[in-house]
């Protein structure tokens, strides 16, 4: 490597980092606007530095507000919701992919086309349908609409038309039928696309705010990203417990994320080879 | 043992001062619990209400605007409050002030709503800007304002001293705007509906437009902040950025906490919104409790007692909601001793005898058409992005046709 | 596949496996798809029973002024996003794919992190970095400007800022979409082209990116479909102003529907966003499996 | 008993007749080999016997049994696949006792089993490891670990070295070879490497087309082929052909001219008349340079193997290339002009479409 | 002038040494081969005089000029990659236009290059066509092909056949052949195929650990192999190995009690000490039934290839597996003990570590 090369490689390198730290800005402003008191956050002399450690407005975020218990409804409809997606969503597309019955093209043209279809459009029949069900302010009423994420079922039929017929039949001389071969085979030989599409459908029901906004309507049964929106608490000039709240709403989801950020980079990378 | 799901909208300083008065009420009342909600201001909140009720989800009791009552009855969220459950709240009628009393009820003089509080603006000022200008007396105290000119000479002395936005107020809110515009309005003798339904009547367009072009020019002057939200509106004033602050009396207890843990960093002060125009008068409306429909079902008797417990005791505990700078709409406190020597209540307990209260009508009130157009109208106007004729015949017609 | 087995038993087994989908699809997606139809003809309530009305929600639609306006709007925030936040993307893409190691996976941390944060984090910071008057941002925005902007009270900015917001929000994930593409380039192509004699310029032209348009599309594609159905952004940052500068047809539908009780006239509205959604990405994959073709 | 027997089978996909016709019998214990180009059938027709593919007409017996329309899994057969097929997420004792545990075997049977099984192949080492650690050759060994666990009265392989480096190709022969011999049970091996085919096979089925082309030991099939295609398809490198024309009858045969020469072939029955216009072939290894007779054709390059050389020629018509083998001679004979000839007896000689002139 | 010169040569990636102080030289015209085991480092080899990896010690001279420095594009070299990396979103005519495109040629130019190109390699028919449709054989012909436009002074190979089937394979070897000697560059080939390098060959570099083991043409290095590594690389079927001890000197040479038995040794020079240990190698080709002397061995089983058949036997000390050539011989010698023997010249004697005992 010539030193021209090198020099060029160490500035587009000092140009990424410089350019991610940017990038991430808003986050760090916001966690050092969090551990200031009210009033240094809105004087002029403020710097960009955390110059002061102040976790009150932490202690009132997590005790004034009902955090845990949206974090308990977050957390439980989001691992809901990504569990029965991806069963049912792995059953449905080995059907389609590996069995033949009549109405398999339907099935999957019907998934196919709900793919382009906006849930959001749906969001007033579906309202009124969880309130004759008495779904309302429940997690089932959460949880429900969120169902239909037939980009699993594609992704799933796409790898499994992948696995090697030999597989399948190695197993039918074995004497192993649909179910021993979907669990016991197919999944497995699939455990990464599987985490893959777990992960962001676990992120994706997590970070939803459109439909828990409009199905709960009680602070008790909000989802964090509802939660922090729909209630304020006495707080008066708030920046910083606002920022608290915000910081600790995204907490669980940043952790999970920093501590599996490869899985997570995988799992979109994965997830796109196959639609793209 | 009765559970009473309650919510109300109080974010501001009076909000810490109602968590406390509901810890109180749960402490002395081993089988009633209350449990409280508090909700975004304004149209979330009544949005929130309203879908909730609508499906049998709402609360048991919420706090309410009296003069969002006509667009609640026609919304249909509200149910009646009727002479047992008075009695079960161990309230009269007569315990009332006959103005808040008469804004509870709907036309046919069913009762709505139990009022709890009477509100308004008020100018706090910040004493340490105003030091050196003819304003402030020996005392300390406001002083010399008695019309728009002096008050004007005010804000511009106070920038003199050093204040980046002179009077703050939430100019980028439906609340904050919609309030000082009908201030002005009222202090015309100008009316935004009248008893029969008509929008701006007569010279009132004019006088809106006189509204309007104020505000614009204390923008234009770099006097009042530009699109502040909420916040950043009060926050401007604690700062100590601003020498005048327009705001409700609940902003009172955040200022007195401030003071007290020191953190203010100056000396306030709050008076009625002094005469600029013609009238001595300012906006003003009422919190109140109601009870909400419970979508197809009922509420059980043994709740609804329950519920009207919390009410009666609220009302009769409503000095130390008067703390939070509102004047108890209760009569027995209203007139207690206690509350007449409270401060700074008492510097502008005058005006809930000069108060004007918003019209009576379905496109006014909290989350009404009318405070629609207060921020999608107005607020633009004031920044120049219309001229006040403009703005006003934006708001009769959009007003008008929100009518029918 | 005509393994010989027991055709009846194979038929059973197949419906077993698909019932559990079916039957959720079913409920919560075809029965409301179809309900959302028939509302759309009657003027119902959110909650209760409406009459049938015919066409006349459409009638009341096409002379509903804030319905264009949203109409526009939708189709101006799909501008200021969806060729901003693919150019970006590939742009960090390729610069991120060229580091390696821990290096790289620091960086797609800091690119990636916000996709991560729930919308209404993303909305309060951004409210608190832009707050008129104690927003760390505005000192910069007056530098260029002249004086600090009142960025969600001002009918020029708020859409751009939303823009903004959403581009920082969302680009992570498409820059994973591109570094995948560009991982999965073989190396031997720009050793061979650079044997060729190809400077990096003419690598990225005549090389990467057109080997890399399958994956630009679908970007393109999903962006599209996604920045149609805003919402979030608008109700959390805006709530739609100044002068309903910001509404879109999502909120138009949310404020008819919950705010207004029009039940009815919200399923219209839902409809011919739904509508607008499909011919819209139906339009732009065959632009851009033509593009694809002239590559 | 017998072991695999087809009688008339036929498979269509579609409308394309894949197998036409087939009858063939792998007695019990032996080792057949289904040999032919790609895509002539020899897949389908070993999944037929296996269940995996329908039969569209004709029968198919196992052990003496009609299973025609039996499910795979009760047919009693093992399947190798080229692929392996193994399961990734479980490992080599896994594998191997994966039919058993869906069978319900005990848990001390199935172990018992895979280890002997492990013990024939000498993967006991290997028990614990997954598959990914395992080299080729040994990830083979367990496809076959598999199918010996299952104990089928036939093992059906399908290309299942065809993914293995030439060195490890050569060396799993062998092991199947022994394996064969150790276990005895009847086999059916499909490949399109005559290689593989001469040295496994007790029996190979030439097959093109769908149809048995020749069936027989590999010596019968390199000494006297049937056809054309056949003498084609055994021996590497492949048999020189030649457009010739009879001349003459010899004694025991005839001449035949070719080139600008004439080369004499071994005839039993009667040869065909003078001008008959045949095919004559010669393996490289049976030609040679001679010193009269043959024809001449100028080398064009050798390929030097050390031990021995193929010599690449053209004849002087400038049709084809005719190979030869040399053994140790090194002189080059690039740009040269040689005479080839070769014995009688190892000249065939074929009708233009293709038939055995014997 | 010279073609390709290595000086010196080294690479160490982070603290591995890949390519330890390699010194040759390809002569301007010659076909040179690398040839080694996975891993030794071919690769880089090539890599580094393409300028694709750079050079940790010594100097690439080409043509004469010291490239060591120099960019890829400059070194007038052009490379034909194993996965042939073609762009697959370019016709096969813009393919092998794309240096001429990027140099700026005119239309016309690269049109008549292209063209005489496609013409050497029968591409004519396919130039419109994108890589996808083409089968591998001809893939391999279009990154050749765009090779050849560039007119470059040196062609380099890394494994361009491995990715083909084995008949193609030949095939394609001998198109290589062929252009070699049609062009006349320059040309360096990677291969760890054994048949390719000997085939192939001007000169074969043996490449092991990144040292290079033997140079030489590709008899000389059958004949007369460097060492074990190199004997046993070289050859198909690989050498047998025995374990010996020198018993006496010979005529010429020494004996070596190998197994139960001896065999003759020619050696050039001094022989080594009675009771010297060594390794003694026989190429199966040269093994061999002998009436008397040799070892013996129990015959385990032949593969029969219808010309010539390797038969697999055991030695007394059960050690490894003795094969040996017969040829047109058909009586199978399975399970008889035979007398394996070889003429000294055949017989090659290693000390313990490996080096030839000459
Ligand atoms: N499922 C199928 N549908 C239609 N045609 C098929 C199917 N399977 C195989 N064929 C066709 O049948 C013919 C024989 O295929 P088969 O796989 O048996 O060949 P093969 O001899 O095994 O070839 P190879 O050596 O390449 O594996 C081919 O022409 C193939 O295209
Ligand atoms: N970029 C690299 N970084 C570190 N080690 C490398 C790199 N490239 C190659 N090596 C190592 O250098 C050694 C030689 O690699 P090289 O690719 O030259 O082998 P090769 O002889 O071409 O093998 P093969 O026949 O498998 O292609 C190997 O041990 C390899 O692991
Ligand atoms: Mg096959
Ligand atoms: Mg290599």
């Amino acid at each position: 490597m010539t030193t021209t090369r090198k020099i060029e490689n160490t500035v587009l390198t000092a140009i990424t980092l410089v350019a991610g730290a940017i990038w991430i800005f808003p986050i760090y402003w916001a966690f050092v606007t969090s551990i200031r008191t009210e009033s240094r956050v809105v004087s002029e002399s403020a710097g960009l530095w955390p110059d002061e450690l102040n976790l009150s407005s932490y202690v009132d975020a997590l005790f004034n507000t009902q955090l845990i218990n949206w974090y308990i409804n977050s957390i439980a409809t989001a691992v809901i919701t990504t569990a029965v997606v991806l069963v049912t969503g792995m059953m449905c597309a080995y059907a389609i992919s590996q069995m033949r019955f009549p109405g398999r093209r339907l099935l999957y043209g019907v998934v196919l086309a709900s793919f382009m279809v906006p849930t959001q459009a749906l969001v007033v029949s579906q309202f009124i349908l969880m309130n004759d069900m008495g779904f309302i302010n429940s997690w089932a009423g959460i949880i429900l609409p969120q169902l239909i994420v037939p980009v699993v079922i594609i992704v799933y039929k796409q790898f499994f038309d992948a696995v090697p017929k030999e597989m399948k039949e190695a197993v039918v001389l074995d004497g192993g039928g649909d179910y021993t071969l979907l669990f016991k085979v197919y999944l497995p030989l699939n455990w990464g696309i599987t985490t893959a599409l777990g992960i962001i459908t676990f992120i994706m029901t997590w970070n939803q705010f459109f439909w828990p906004f409009l199905v709960v309507t009680t602070e008790d049964m909000m989802t964090i990203p509802v939660g922090i929106t729909q209630v304020n608490d006495a707080f008066g000039v708030a920046y910083a417990r606002i920022m608290s709240v915000a910081l600790l709403a995204a907490a669980p989801v940043v952790i999970a994320y920093l501590i599996f950020q490869k899985k997570v980079t995988e799992a979109v990378m994965i997830s796109s080879g196959v639609k793209g | 043992q009765q559970t009473v799901t309650w919510w109300d909208f109080l974010a501001g300083g009076d909000g810490v001062r109602m968590k406390a008065l509901i810890e109180e009420f749960n402490e002395e009342h081993p089988d009633i619990q209350i449990e409280g909600t508090t909700l975004e201001w304004g149209v979330p909140f009544y949005t929130k209400v309203r879908t909730a009720a609508a499906v049998g989800q709402g609360p048991d009791v919420m706090t309410y605007h009296l003069s969002r009552l006509p667009l609640g009855l026609e919304e249909g969220v509200l149910t009646p409050i009727t002479a047992e459950d008075m009695e079960a709240a161990g309230l009269s009628e007569g315990d009332f002030f006959e103005s808040s009393l008469n804004a509870a009820k709907g036309p046919d003089g069913t009762l709505y709503a139990v009022p709890f509080d009477i509100h308004s603006i008020v100018l706090y000022y910040n004493k340490s800007l105003l030091e050196g200008t003819d304003f402030l007396d020996d005392n300390g105290e406001l002083t010399g304002i008695e019309s728009l000119e002096d008050f004007e000479a005010a804000l511009a002395a106070v920038q003199e001293n050093g204040s980046s936005a002179p009077v703050s107020y939430a100019t980028g809110d439906d609340g904050g705007v919609y309030r000082v515009f009908y201030t002005l309005l009222q202090q015309q003798g100008g009316e935004l509906i009248s008893e029969d339904g008509e929008v701006l009547p007569g010279d009132s367009v004019e006088k809106a437009e006189t509204a309007i072009a104020t505000m614009t020019k204390w923008f234009e002057e770099g006097w009042q902040p530009e699109q502040a939200l909420y916040e950043a509106s009060v926050a401007l004033f604690t700062s100590g950025k601003s020498g005048f602050h327009m705001n409700g009396v609940w902003e009172v207890p955040t200022m007195i906490d401030l003071a007290e843990s020191g953190e203010l960093g100056f000396e306030w002060g709050a008076v009625e919104v002094p005469q600029l125009m013609d009238e001595q008068t300012t906006w003003a409306d009422s919190h109140a409790f109601a009870i909400p429909v419970q979508g197809d079902g009922e509420m059980d008797a043994e709740k609804r007692e329950a519920v009207m417990t919390v009410i009666g005791w609220m009302n009769e505990h409503s000095l130390d909601w008067a703390g939070a700078g509102h004047i108890p709409a209760y009569k027995p406190v209203a007139e207690s001793a206690e509350f007449q020597e409270m401060e700074p209540n008492a510097t502008y307990s005058s005006l809930a005898d000069n108060a004007s209260y918003d019209p009576r009508s379905e496109i006014a009130g909290v989350a009404s058409p009318a405070y629609d157009a207060a921020v999608n109208i107005i607020a633009p106007a004031i920044h120049g992005y219309m001229s006040p004729e403009e703005a006003v015949e934006q708001i009769k017609g959009e007003l008008s046709r929100a009518m029918n | 596949m005509a393994m010989i087995r027991d055709r009846r038993r194979h038929k059973l087994v197949a419906y077993s496996l698909i019932l559990p989908f079916v039957a959720i699809f079913s409920l919560v997606f075809a029965y409301p798809t179809f309900e959302v139809i028939r509302m759309s003809f009657t003027n119902a309530p959110l909650i209760g029973e409406g009459e049938w009305v015919g066409w006349a929600n459409y009638r009341e639609l096409l002379t509903d002024r804030l319905f264009y306006t949203s109409l526009k709007n939708n189709g101006y925030f799909v501008l200021l996003t969806v060729i901003p936040t693919t150019a970006l993307a590939l742009l960090i893409a390729t610069l991120v794919n060229r580091l390696s190691g821990r290096m790289q996976a620091l960086a797609l941390v800091l690119f990636f992190m916000p996709y991560v944060l729930p919308v209404s984090v993303v909305t309060q910071i951004w409210a608190w970095m832009l707050d008129f008057q104690f927003g760390i941002l505005q000192p910069a925005i007056a530098f260029f400007t002249g004086k600090p902007v009142p960025v969600f009270k001002n009918p020029n900015w708020v859409m751009p800022t939303i823009a903004v917001v959403t581009i920082w929000w969302t680009n992570g994930f498409n820059v994973l979409l591109f570094l995948a593409g560009l991982r999965n380039i073989p190396s031997e192509l720009y050793e061979a082209s650079a044997l060729d004699g190809a400077t990096k310029w003419q690598q990225f032209k005549r090389v990467t990116w057109p080997l890399l348009w399958p994956v630009t599309a679908l970007v393109l594609t999903l962006q599209l479909i996604l920045q149609l159905k805003l919402f979030d952004q608008v109700y959390l940052l805006s709530e739609g102003g100044p002068f309903n500068s910001s509404y879109v047809l999502l909120l138009m539908v949310y404020r008819e529907a919950f705010q207004l009780n029009n039940g009815g006239y919200a399923s219209a509205v839902a409809l011919v966003l739904f509508l607008v959604i499909m011919v819209v990405s139906v339009l732009q994959f065959q632009l851009l499996r033509i593009g694809g073709k002239n590559k | 008993m017998s072991g695999v027997t087809l009688k008339n089978v036929r498979k269509a996909f579609g409308a394309v007749d894949v197998i036409k016709d087939v009858s063939l019998e792998v007695p019990k214990g032996e080792f057949g080999v289904f040999v032919g180009p790609s895509g002539c059938g020899k897949s389908t027709l070993l999944r037929m016997i296996a269940g995996l593919e329908d039969t569209s007409g004709g029968v198919i017996e196992i052990g003496g049994r009609d299973v025609t329309n039996e499910e795979p899994a009760k047919r009693g057969v093992a399947m190798v696949f080229q692929s392996y097929a193994l399961y990734p997420h479980l490992s080599v004792f896994e594998n191997m006792a994966f039919s058993l545990r869906l069978a319900r075997a005990s848990k001390s049977e199935a172990k018992r089993k895979v280890h002997e099984a492990a013990e024939i192949l000498q993967l006991t080492d290997h028990l614990d490891k997954k598959p990914s650690a395992l080299s080729g050759g040994q990830r083979q060994r367990v496809a076959i670990g598999r199918a010996i666990v299952r104990e089928p009265e036939v093992f059906l392989f399908d290309e299942p070295l065809s993914n293995l480096d030439a060195e490890l190709r050569v060396q799993m022969r062998l092991e199947l070879t022994r394996l064969h011999k150790q276990i005895g049970a009847t086999m059916i091996y499909v490949t399109h490497d005559q290689v593989e085919a001469m040295t496994l096979a007790d029996d190979i089925f030439v097959l093109r087309g769908g149809v048995v082309q020749q069936a027989g030991t590999p010596l019968t099939l390199y000494d006297d082929p049937d056809n054309r295609f056949v003498a084609g398809f055994i021996g590497s490198p492949a048999m020189n052909f030649l457009q010739g024309r009879v001349t003459r009858r010899t004694e025991g045969g005839m001449a035949v001219a070719v080139e600008d020469g004439e080369l004499e072939v071994r005839v039993e029955g009667a040869a065909p008349g003078e001008g008959t216009d045949l095919v004559v072939g010669v393996r490289p290894e049976h030609l040679g340079p001679v010193e009269s007779g043959g024809f001449t054709a100028q080398v064009e390059m050798s390929e030097e193997l050390g031990g021995n050389s193929y010599v690449h020629s053209t004849p002087p018509s400038g049709g084809g290339d005719i190979v030869f083998e040399r053994r140790g001679v090194r002189e080059r004979l690039t740009g040269q002009t040689v005479r080839l000839g070769a014995v009688p007896e190892n000249v065939f000689a074929f009708t233009p479409d293709g038939v055995r002139v014997r």
